[in-house]
């Protein structure tokens, strides 16, 4: 059984010594780990991820950062310059490609041959592995902000070394949550081992006087997703990586759109990640937040797009996030043109800039709301650590098990899958079925009762049809989602 | 009851459209055998057997759809399936295309009907019921 | 000396046997008050301005409105069509000529024929006396929502006479709003006047059962405008229509960028109108608000104006202002496209429509700025009332006249135009220079230890050249000006 | 101390713009005669023979512009200003035009500098100082 327990050195040597066969530019000699340790003490601050988001934190700021990749690696360094100096981007992602996240590198080679053939990008990310070290070193060089590799694969540890020997100071995703929304049948032990390779990997560098920054995936299936779940998750992946020697983590949190949910998802989410990490004897760890941009479907119609867009940029500025990953007007029709991405940038970009120097003021009902957030968090977390026994590693596996834990709309079959959210009469997230996830009887109650008050208000039963108006209420300029005779 | 096929094909895991095709296909009256996401042809094809079904609905949101489904009609029809309908929909290609030139080198790889994004199961069902009844 | 007293019948329609000389349009037979009174009762109720305006109110929706006009009528019906199809407009604008609002009707003329020659609009909106009640008519006719007049005209009678003939049931305007940032040397007694009788011409049609909007113009100058200032202006111009018989008033505002600020004023706004047109005796009017996206210099970038104009649909929602004015993506560089226009109305609407069930909890900073803008507006309106011995109309001319209500940067010769205003810290509009304003020692020391603590943190004086930082500042993405040094 | 006459032109009451230039061109060493918004051609072309003015930078903003200053060069040279230079910036075209033909469509009417949308009056001085000195 998985433990959440540190990997040894030698362990972790030997398991590295098989990883880098796994495909062959895993024989480059850039991965030697002590030329890569040099030549990432060189990276400047302004090109270190967790120094950079450390500043930003300091000074109360809300950077940017987009999704961005494309097959060719020439095409690709056009795209992030591009993203950089257009779209004033202040940090740059490298968003790898599905394949490449199922490690199918054949699958993603015929791709990158197949868009060398006709010219334009068939793949929809940056088939990192493929390009190797080399190219993804070439991509470094090529812009002056950090570099970051996101994708949702569970088995990353290849892609994780390649990235960071090529001076990419921070990877996105966790042992859960590069799962459960990413997979359909992986064991939920076999991810997290990978991830603690990859936490590993990245507590080497640390040992060695690098700073890396690590970033569990927040928003999960970006559907209607309770905010206790997606915090349990990433408290629970920063403890993990914290055990591995990780320092500098970003926990992460996919707009609800409710105004008040967001912002106590936000300063929750801080703050109990902090709480945990304290409490399970992690000390020493930089915790910062990242705001996810509207994450479920998106309007058609490009200018709502950008509506969207800027008012989920208003939330996370007056939310305190320290960095936003933002979206385009494209979202709704498939990967943007660099152009769109620039534009969506941009927008963001403003808002805030405007707001940098505002928050929004502590209310009742704020406060309310983090406290519901709270209770429900420490329920979960607290039925993880009875699961395990104290170990946070084996006692997730048992809690997706049992639906303890449980995602909506997940792909995953370690996923229950039971639990229904829809939205309450002002748009917060709540919950109507409860599978077997592990709240207590007060705070079912809480959800229930919100629900049938939106249900009494709109002469209808709580029921799945309400989910489904609440998943395509976004992408028809709405938040709670109305009866279709309404429509 | 008609039997139709549905899932999400290749490395693709976009499961929120797929579970709602599949409650909408059920309430619409069809019986709905779902191979769910990260399903490769052969999943299809023998799902689609098994179950005498009348049509297969692909679903592709990633953006490899172009990719993924090359031949499907040839291995359908190798299959004995030639007189199953295929329906195509999501964000089929990588980008913003031009949707008409998208749905003409679908249907020329010998798709029935193509979807665009954003076109929701609900304005599928009476293509559905025009093609293979209820 | 001009008195806040009703206009005699008598005198109303000598008045207005003159005003429909001014041009040849004024002999329409469809300005005869009894028909035009039959015609305006037969407008159905979405089409009627007051009523639709009453309902969101009731409902607590955010509606948008354009601004819009060209100088050919075919072009201009084809101009509104399109922003109700395309912009999903809730009530549409005609936003009057340049030449129109200073009364050079044959200027107006000149443009309407050169634009027919060179087949583009030349005029910067829509020459409505020129085109007549015919023309208004048929503009009216062909849309779906109500319709108002924009402008800016010291001496809108004949404007007024012709549009709510044409079944346009809301104006917006007043005699000190649309005298002091929209002319040089006409004197606040004669605009005063002039909108007495446009508000009598109002209450003429209340009186005989039609309902019609009247609109203060709020932003002003658009420019740093302190929130008391404008508020001030909106409550005299509330009262002196009251006076006349108006019965429906929307009262304005125009965006700070301090959400806090924004917030506060909106809720001010509504609130001290009511009560001080309770307080003068009129009891029966109906007060809503509207809130006007960023009014001063906007930001080049087309992307980042989205994005302002969406961050600003957002306060809106949150203030629950019951009308927005949108801008576009064009505004830095002129008359916007139809397309552009529509493209403002949608990221907004999206917006509003998001959050229509949502607004900004109560804090205790919310509060605080509440109470600042309303100790202020008591000192503004007492200093009025005591100028008048009582009467507004007298108060507020007297007042103008010494500098105790004075507007940044307005062009009027009959504003003090004394007084500076900058931003504190988090971007909250303050007063330096107070001129004449009469305001109390206790509020006057507030603003300055504001600024100087601005002035510290910038390690500069507090001075003009911080006015002008601020001035550029949103047009550069930021709000609160740096020290050009910074730059 | 070389005068420039400063004014915005027309029906056109934008004055923020025009209080920035006088503070800014006085700042620069100019003096400054401003005489303020809804200005005409004369208001302009006397204020320069009076203060025997070395350039007049005219403002439009509202859109008005193209047909406020037709003539301007003329009447200035009818009025022995023709060594006077002609500045004209603001927005001075109805609505978002190519700057290119705008700049052109206003030269050929004898302006010797014209700016486009959002150029601050900071970045005319180093041509003011070029055309005219300090
Ligand atoms: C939510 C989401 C995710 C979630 C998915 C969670 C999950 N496991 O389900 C997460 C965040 C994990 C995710 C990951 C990725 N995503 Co994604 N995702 C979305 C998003 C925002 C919404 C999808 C959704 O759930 N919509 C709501 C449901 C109800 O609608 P739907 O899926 O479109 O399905 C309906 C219709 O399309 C139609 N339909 C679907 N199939 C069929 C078939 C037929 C025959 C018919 C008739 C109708 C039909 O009916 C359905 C119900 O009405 C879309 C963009 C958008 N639409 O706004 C991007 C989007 C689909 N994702 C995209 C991409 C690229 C990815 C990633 C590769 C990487 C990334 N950008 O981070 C990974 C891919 C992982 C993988 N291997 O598949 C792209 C695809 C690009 C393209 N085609 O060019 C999109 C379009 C975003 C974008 N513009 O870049 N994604
Ligand atoms: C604030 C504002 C107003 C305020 C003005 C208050 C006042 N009395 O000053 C109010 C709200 C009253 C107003 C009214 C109107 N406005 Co207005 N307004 C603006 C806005 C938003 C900002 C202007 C501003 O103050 N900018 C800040 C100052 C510092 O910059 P500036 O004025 O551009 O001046 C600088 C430069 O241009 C340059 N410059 C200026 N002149 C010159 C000359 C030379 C030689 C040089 C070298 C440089 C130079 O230096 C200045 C200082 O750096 C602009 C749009 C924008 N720019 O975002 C529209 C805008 C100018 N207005 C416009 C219009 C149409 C109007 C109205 C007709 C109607 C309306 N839309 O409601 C009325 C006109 C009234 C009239 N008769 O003039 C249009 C003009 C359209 C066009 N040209 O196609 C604009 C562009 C908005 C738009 N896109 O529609 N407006």
């Amino acid at each position: 059984m998985v433990e959440n327990k540190k990997i040894p050195l030698e362990e972790f040597l030997k398991i590295r010594s098989e990883i880098l066969h796994h495909w062959k530019t895993g024989s480059s000699p850039l991965l030697d780990l002590d030329s890569s340790v040099e030549r990432l003490k060189a990276i400047p601050d302004h090109k270190n991820f967790a120094k950079k988001l450390k500043k930003a934190k300091q000074q109360g700021l809300t950077l940017i950062q987009p999704r961005a990749g494309v097959a060719r690696l020439k095409e690709h360094i056009e795209l992030l310059q591009f993203l950089e100096k257009e779209g004033e981007a202040d940090f740059l992602p490298s968003t790898i490609d599905s394949y490449t996240r199922q490690n199918r590198y054949q699958n993603a080679q015929d791709g990158i041959d197949e868009s060398e053939r006709k010219g334009r990008s068939l793949l929809n990310g940056f088939p990192c592995v493929n390009h190797g070290v080399e190219g993804c070193l070439e991509v470094f060089e090529s812009v002056n902000v950090p570099l970051q590799a996101r994708h949702g694969t569970p088995d990353a540890r290849l892609l994780s070394e390649i990235i960071h020997a090529a001076g990419w100071t921070s990877n996105e995703g966790g042992g859960i949550s590069y799962n459960i929304p990413y997979a359909k049948s992986i064991s939920l032990e076999d991810t997290i081992r990978y991830w603690q390779y990859c936490d590993r990997l990245v507590g080497y560098y640390e040992e060695h006087g690098v700073e890396i920054n690590r970033e569990p995936y927040g928003p999960l299936t970006g559907t209607l997703v309770p905010p206790s779940i997606s915090h349990t998750v990433a408290i629970i992946e920063s403890i993990l990586a914290a055990e591995q020697g990780v320092k500098n983590i970003t926990v992460g949190y996919g707009q609800s759109g409710n105004v008040i949910q967001d912002v106590a998802a936000l300063r929750t989410l801080e703050e109990e990640t902090n709480r945990y990490l304290k409490l399970f004897g992690y000390e020493d760890v930089f915790v910062t937040t990242v705001f996810h941009q509207w994450m479920g479907g998106f309007p058609k119609d490009e200018a709502k797009a950008m509506g969207l867009i800027s008012m989920a940029s208003t939330v996370a500025a007056l939310g305190k996030a320290t960095k936003m990953i933002t979206k385009t007007a494209h979202e709704s029709f498939g990967v943007p043109t660099k152009e769109a991405n620039a534009e969506g940038l941009r927008a963001s970009k403003i808002v805030t800039s405007l707001l940098r120097d505002q928050k929004l003021a502590d209310s009742d009902e704020l406060q309310e709301e983090m406290e519901i957030i709270r209770k429900e968090v420490a329920c979960l977390i607290e039925a993880v650590v009875y699961e395990g026994k104290g170990d946070i590693a084996k006692g997730s596996v048992k809690a997706f098990k049992k639906g303890l834990i449980d995602v909506p709309f997940a792909p995953s079959q370690h996923n229950s899958g039971r639990i229904l959210p829809a939205r309450d009469t002002d748009g917060k997230i709540r919950i109507f079925e409860f599978g077997n996830l592990a709240m207590s009887d007060e705070i079912k109650e809480f959800h229930r009762n919100k629900l049938k008050e939106r249900a009494t208000l709109e002469g209808r039963d709580v029921s799945f049809q309400m989910t489904i108006d609440d998943i395509y209420a976004v992408s028809s300029g709405i938040l709670v989602g109305k009866p279709q005779e309404e429509l | 009851m008609k039997s139709v096929v549905i899932g999400v094909i290749g490395a693709d895991v976009h499961a929120v459209g797929n579970k709602i095709i599949d409650h909408v296909l059920s309430s619409a009256g069809y019986n709905v055998v779902n191979i769910g996401v990260l399903s490769s042809q052969e999943d299809f094809i023998s799902a689609a057997i098994e179950t005498d079904a009348k049509a297969i609905l692909v679903s592709s949101l990633y953006g490899h759809g172009e990719m993924d489904v090359k031949f499907f009609r040839e291995n359908c029809d190798e299959a004995g399936l030639s007189d199953v309908k295929l329906y195509v929909g999501g964000n089929i290609v990588v980008g913003k295309q031009d949707f008409n030139e998208v749905e003409k080198r679908f249907k020329d790889m010998g798709f029935d009907r193509v979807y665009g994004p954003g076109q929701k199961i609900e304005d599928a069902i009476t293509h559905l019921k025009e093609d293979i009844g209820i």
